[in-house]
């Protein structure tokens, strides 16, 4: 028995996560039943990661366009304007399963699939980013995945070559059984020679290129595979092994032939490999395509063209080029030591025809496969607003110092040294601002420009509520862009939620995606790409709703950019934006007082968008070069991390006593920024910051060696820095 | 003065050194393919840093074996100055240009991170514009870097002042017992960073001098060995 | 005892190592080389006496640890020391 | 023939990663292990048929690529495929 002859039974449907009403819409658009083949084909492209079938109707509400925006959310990834006849090309995604069940393989394949879509559309990837959710830190697996996710990122990029400058980790135990791992990858092109994913018109070849095809991450469909293929193979693994070697070669080979004119088109071969590739590209230009899987280069012997069409093998590339090019493709493939093969040809037919051993195997309609994949609007509730906490209700800690010292060498806030040394992120020799700071920068290789990247979102904010935790995600970003002195471009996301069939979870998601666009609005800063992750849960257990934002931001001139090291002749530090000690959702209340309640802090956009702009010109007009946001933990703990990072001692004042010292110093009100200057520079900055209607409040005093507050409690920097450092890699050890 | 850079699959700081040399030197270095066999009339050669052939095997082993290798080794052994950086340390080593291998980091991890130098000799092409009174702040960035030889081997290595640069910390004192971390990164044996052949010529070294070689990046340590270079070579 | 123990990929996970390999031993002209797959070999002391007792230990130390039992399969030679 | 190559360290060269997998094991309550060494087990096919022509040649390999000599040993076993 073949797969295409295979008797499919509602369970068989099922297996392939289709419902009983999307197989009857498959016979309808079909006038048949499908086969096996066929059936697997509309399985991975109406699945809910192709179709995006549960969130389309909501990601619509996102700002897409600007005038820097070239290319919006739709193609492979968004491409944003930095004059001079360049863009860059970004997106964020998911690889949250594959990293639980194999961390590293899982994660290392999640580094590769980003960058292949940003070099897809001919930009050199220079930056890389991660954001990263694992469980508890005493649950049983944190510890094993940590250290396999972050030796997977590492192996991956590191081999390939692009610096990894950034990203996030946090413990919660809502990740137990749903780490997330987002990858980012940002990208570097010409604008006039920007690459998309069409077949424009009939009768162009189609060409494969890059590795081999096995029968690598063949999911749902493992069981057929295993029911229907050729005698009695041992049942194979679904994980994907990546290749980043080949990755570094298939880059420099696909850039290569970007500088010929030869492709018309080009998609790499990501979720649903071969299938969604030729799909998506045909779909797009409304043109028909025959493939031959009798030219595809196959790493296993007697695959199925079930198991071709769906294959997941890494490092694979699907062009279309003008037709008498070919040689041309073939010579640069050839030279990188590339497989190279012509496996078919666009048509007018309309149809998606595959033929495999002489046979037809699919016979499909290319619009309906691509376009026709149901849409729900699927039931939600929204999440009950919490009540905001009084400042005054929260209780205070013996020790401010103490607190301050337990919550920097607390698992949220400690040091992240220990993951981003595995990271090389200097290589390409760009990397202006390392990973430490509020944003990374790294120079447009050859030029005085730099490109910031962040990635942000704080998870127990947006559990709380997810409109104003969607808010804060995307502020944040900006804001941390702005620290550097970058102007905010646009954003990527990546929207980790549990099951939409659950009317709380999509309650959250449409808040969220809510909340991030009117943040969006009102900052300018449209969404250009992004990836939607549903079904993280476990056992009716959903992750924290995490909206993880992917921002990018341009610095016109590197001599004019922010760090957070405070430097000889800084003596003073000032806290601009409103100060109001709000705790609740904070930090402190979580790490110190073990609650979790309150409402989170709330984003004032206007206030948000004044006070960035105010920093963001005092940065370009050269008036201050030492900037750190304040984000969790509060300005306390910002002003530490400034100290550690300029090794020098910091005196914290506590203001005039309108809000009580523990919230003021561990509140997390948003749109606040700490900067360091000289005492003269202070004076002028806080007046300035009257006129543009922005609050500033003279903080403290930078010197010495002890970090103080209010002349009390002192803190050697020695002991600080051994507690923030110490955590992780004590905790990785197994101390 | 001519130099060239030979650029394996995989290689990925082949740029990053071209740029280091280019503004030493004022034009840039020739990029030498791999499959290449013989590498053009040269003063200097540069074996870069990356993963060459995916450093799969062992690091550098599949690279020594590529064939512009035996026209490097040749050029070497008849006195051409050769440096060969991170990967190019390797392949050196696997060639036998240079005695020892680098095994895994002691902490099998990954390192990406600044270290400090000292300078051992400075009477070479690549040092002369040091003084071993410096202390060099340059990064490492790899896995395997954990130099290892014989005791015989190390021992005749520092006896013939082949040493060229050692792990410290950050004033001077020796790489091991510190606290936190230590300031020998990898657990090589006797702190060595970097080591000559007899002649001085080849030099083999984990840390890339051509990513500290820009105020931009953060810090200039690595400059000087360029710029001695171009002043040696020319 | 001593156990030596192989670490290999299962069936038709991706090996991109040998892959490599197996390039490299053609261009250094081996021709005819086909198939070639890398794994890890480790041999340890272990204080059992009892093989059968040595067995079931040393396979729990292959599953928690030195096989990752997702894409590798291990065999477990043992000999008395 | 199919050859089966164990490539491993040489005796008193340093093995690091043995060491960190006893640790590791020991961590996990493996009591009684010792002298943990990693190598490369290395599988492939090669077109020869006479086991002494398939010897010379699979050493061969190992001389020029496949072991590092300095530092390790490797040992070949053969068999008909
Ligand atoms: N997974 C990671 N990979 C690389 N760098 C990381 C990672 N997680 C955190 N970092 C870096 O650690 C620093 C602190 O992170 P975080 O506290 O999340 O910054 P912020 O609060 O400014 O967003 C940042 O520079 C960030 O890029
Ligand atoms: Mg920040």
């Amino acid at each position: 028995m073949t797969a295409a002859t295979a008797q499919i039974t509602p369970d068989v449907v099922a297996e392939h996560g289709l419902s009983a009403e999307e197989y009857e819409r498959i016979c309808a658009i079909l006038e048949r039943e499908p086969n096996m083949t066929e059936l697997g084909v509309f399985s991975v492209m109406w699945s809910e990661h192709c179709s995006y079938k549960s969130s389309r109707v909501w990601l619509s509400e996102f700002p897409t366009e600007g005038p820097q925006v070239i290319c919006g959310p739709g193609e492979n990834a968004g491409v944003v304007d930095i004059g001079d006849g360049q863009a860059v090309i970004f997106k964020m995604e998911s690889h949250n399963h594959p990293s639980y069940i194999e961390p590293y393989q899982g994660a290392a394949t999640g580094v590769g699939g980003i960058m292949r879509d940003v070099f897809t559309m001919g930009a050199r990837p220079i930056a890389l980013m991660n954001a990263l959710r694992f469980g508890a830190p005493d649950h049983e697996k944190t510890r094993h995945l940590v250290s396999g996710v972050v030796s997977g990122i590492g192996g991956y990029g590191n081999c390939v070559g692009v610096p990894t400058v950034g990203g996030e980790v946090n413990f919660d135990e809502s990740y137990n059984g749903n780490i997330l791992v987002n990858a980012m990858c940002v990208g570097l092109a010409d604008t006039d020679r920007i690459f998309y994913a069409v077949a424009e018109r009939p009768g162009l070849p189609v060409i494969y290129v890059g590795s081999k095809t096995g029968r690598d991450g063949i999911h749902g469909a493992t069981m057929a595979s295993a029911e229907f293929g050729e005698g009695a193979e041992e049942k194979r693994p679904t994980v994907q092994v990546g290749d980043p070697f080949t990755e570094k070669l298939l880059i420099e080979a696909c850039l290569e032939l970007m500088t010929e004119d030869a492709i018309i088109g080009i998609q790499d071969m990501g979720a649903a490999g071969l299938t969604s590739s030729s799909v998506e590209m045909a779909g797009k230009s409304g043109v028909g395509i025959d493939l031959n899987l009798d030219h595809v280069p196959c790493r296993e012997e007697h695959m199925s063209a079930y198991e071709m069409l769906l294959s997941e093998s890494q490092e694979r590339m699907l062009m279309v080029l003008k037709p008498g090019r070919e040689h041309v493709a073939q010579e640069i493939f050839e030279k990188w030591g590339l497989d190279f093969a012509v496996i078919g040809e666009t048509t007018d037919t309309g149809r998606l025809i595959v033929t495999h051993n002489g046979r037809i195997e699919a016979d499909l309609p290319v619009g309906s496969v691509s376009s026709e994949a149901p849409l729900y609007k699927r039931p939600w509730t929204e999440t009950p607003k919490p009540e905001p906490l009084a400042p005054e209700s929260v209780p205070s800690p013996n020790s401010l110092g103490d607190t301050l010292k337990s919550l920097m060498g607390s698992p949220e806030l400690c040091s992240r040294r220990w993951v981003w040394e595995q990271y090389d992120h200097m290589v390409m020799a760009d990397t202006v601002g390392r990973p430490g700071g509020d944003a990374a920068v790294v120079r447009v290789h050859g030029t005085q420009k730099g490109i910031a990247v962040t990635t942000d979102v704080t998870p127990r904010y947006v559990g709380a509520d997810p409109f104003e935790g969607g808010k804060q995600a995307v502020a944040e970003a900006w804001r941390n862009l702005t620290a550097t002195g970058a102007t905010p471009l646009a954003i990527t996301d990546c929207l980790n939620f549990g099951n939409p069939e659950r009317p709380e979870i999509m309650g959250q998601f449409a808040s969220a995606v809510k909340g991030m666009s009117d943040a969006c609005t009102a900052l300018e800063f449209p969404v250009v790409s992004g990836n939607v992750s549903f079904y993280n849960e476990t056992n009716g257990a959903g992750i924290l709703p995490t909206p993880a934002v992917g921002g990018v931001g341009l610095l016109k001139d590197i001599g004019f950019r922010a760090g957070i090291a405070p430097q000889p002749g800084m003596g003073i530090l000032v806290v601009f934006g409103v100060e109001a000690g709000h705790l609740g959702q904070s930090l402190y209340l979580r790490e110190v007082l073990d609650r979790r309640d309150g409402a989170p802090p709330p984003v004032d956009l206007r206030a948000e968008r004044r006070a960035g702009e105010f920093i963001r010109a005092l940065i370009e007009n050269g008036s201050i070069s030492c900037v750190h946001d304040c984000s969790d933990g509060g300005l306390a703990v910002a002003a530490a991390e400034m100290a550690l990072a300029g090794n020098v001692g910091i005196n914290l004042r506590l203001g005039d006593g309108q809000i009580t010292p523990h919230a003021l110093l561990f509140g997390e009100d948003q749109g606040r920024y700490l900067v360091a200057c000289g005492n003269e520079t202070a004076a002028e900055l806080v007046d300035a910051s009257m006129s543009w209607g922005v609050p500033a409040r003279i903080a403290g005093e930078i010197g010495g060696d002890l970090l103080t507050i209010d002349g009390g409690d002192p803190i050697s920097l020695e002991e600080l820095r051994a507690r923030h450092e110490e955590w992780l890699p004590h905790y990785m050890n197994g101390d | 003065m001519k130099s060239h850079v030979i650029v394996f699959p995989g290689s990925n700081c082949d740029r990053d050194v071209a740029v280091a040399l280019e503004n030493a030197m004022g034009h840039p270095p020739g990029m030498v393919w791999h499959g290449d066999t013989e590498v053009p009339e040269t003063d200097l050669i540069v074996l870069p840093g990356g993963f060459s052939y995916g450093d799969y095997l062992r690091c550098g082993a599949i690279a020594a074996q590529s064939p512009i290798m035996r026209d490097v080794v040749k050029k070497a052994n008849a006195g051409t100055p050769v440096l060969g950086i991170c990967n190019g340390f390797q392949m050196l080593t696997e060639t036998g240009l240079l005695p020892g291998v680098l095994m895994q980091n002691a902490s099998l991890r990954y390192i990406c991170k600044d270290v400090h130098l000292k300078v051992e000799r400075t009477d070479t092409c690549f040092t002369h514009k040091y003084s071993t009174a410096d202390i060099l702040r340059i990064p490492i960035a790899h896995h395997e870097g954990n130099y290892y030889a014989g005791d015989d081997v190390l021992d005749r290595l520092e006896g013939e002042n082949r040493v060229a640069f050692r792990y410290c910390s950050a004033d001077g004192a020796d790489g091991k017992n510190l606290p936190f971390e230590g300031a020998n990164p990898n657990g090589a044996a006797r702190d060595i960073a970097g080591i000559y052949n007899e002649a001085g010529t080849v030099l083999g070294m984990m840390p890339h001098p051509e990513r500290l070689a820009d105020p931009e990046l953060g810090g200039t340590d690595g400059t000087a060995m360029f710029d001695a270079l171009a002043e040696a070579l020319q | 005892m001593k156990a030596r123990i192989k670490v290999t990929l299962k069936n038709g996970v991706l090996d991109p190592q040998g892959k490599a390999i197996e390039n490299a031993l053609s261009a250094l002209g081996f021709d005819g080389v086909d198939d070639v797959r890398q794994g890890k070999y480790l041999e340890l002391d272990i204080a059992e006496t009892d093989e059968a007792c040595a067995r079931t230990r040393v396979e729990e130390m292959c599953e928690k640890l030195l096989a990752n039992t997702v894409i590798e399969n291990y065999d477990i030679e043992l000999e008395a020391s």
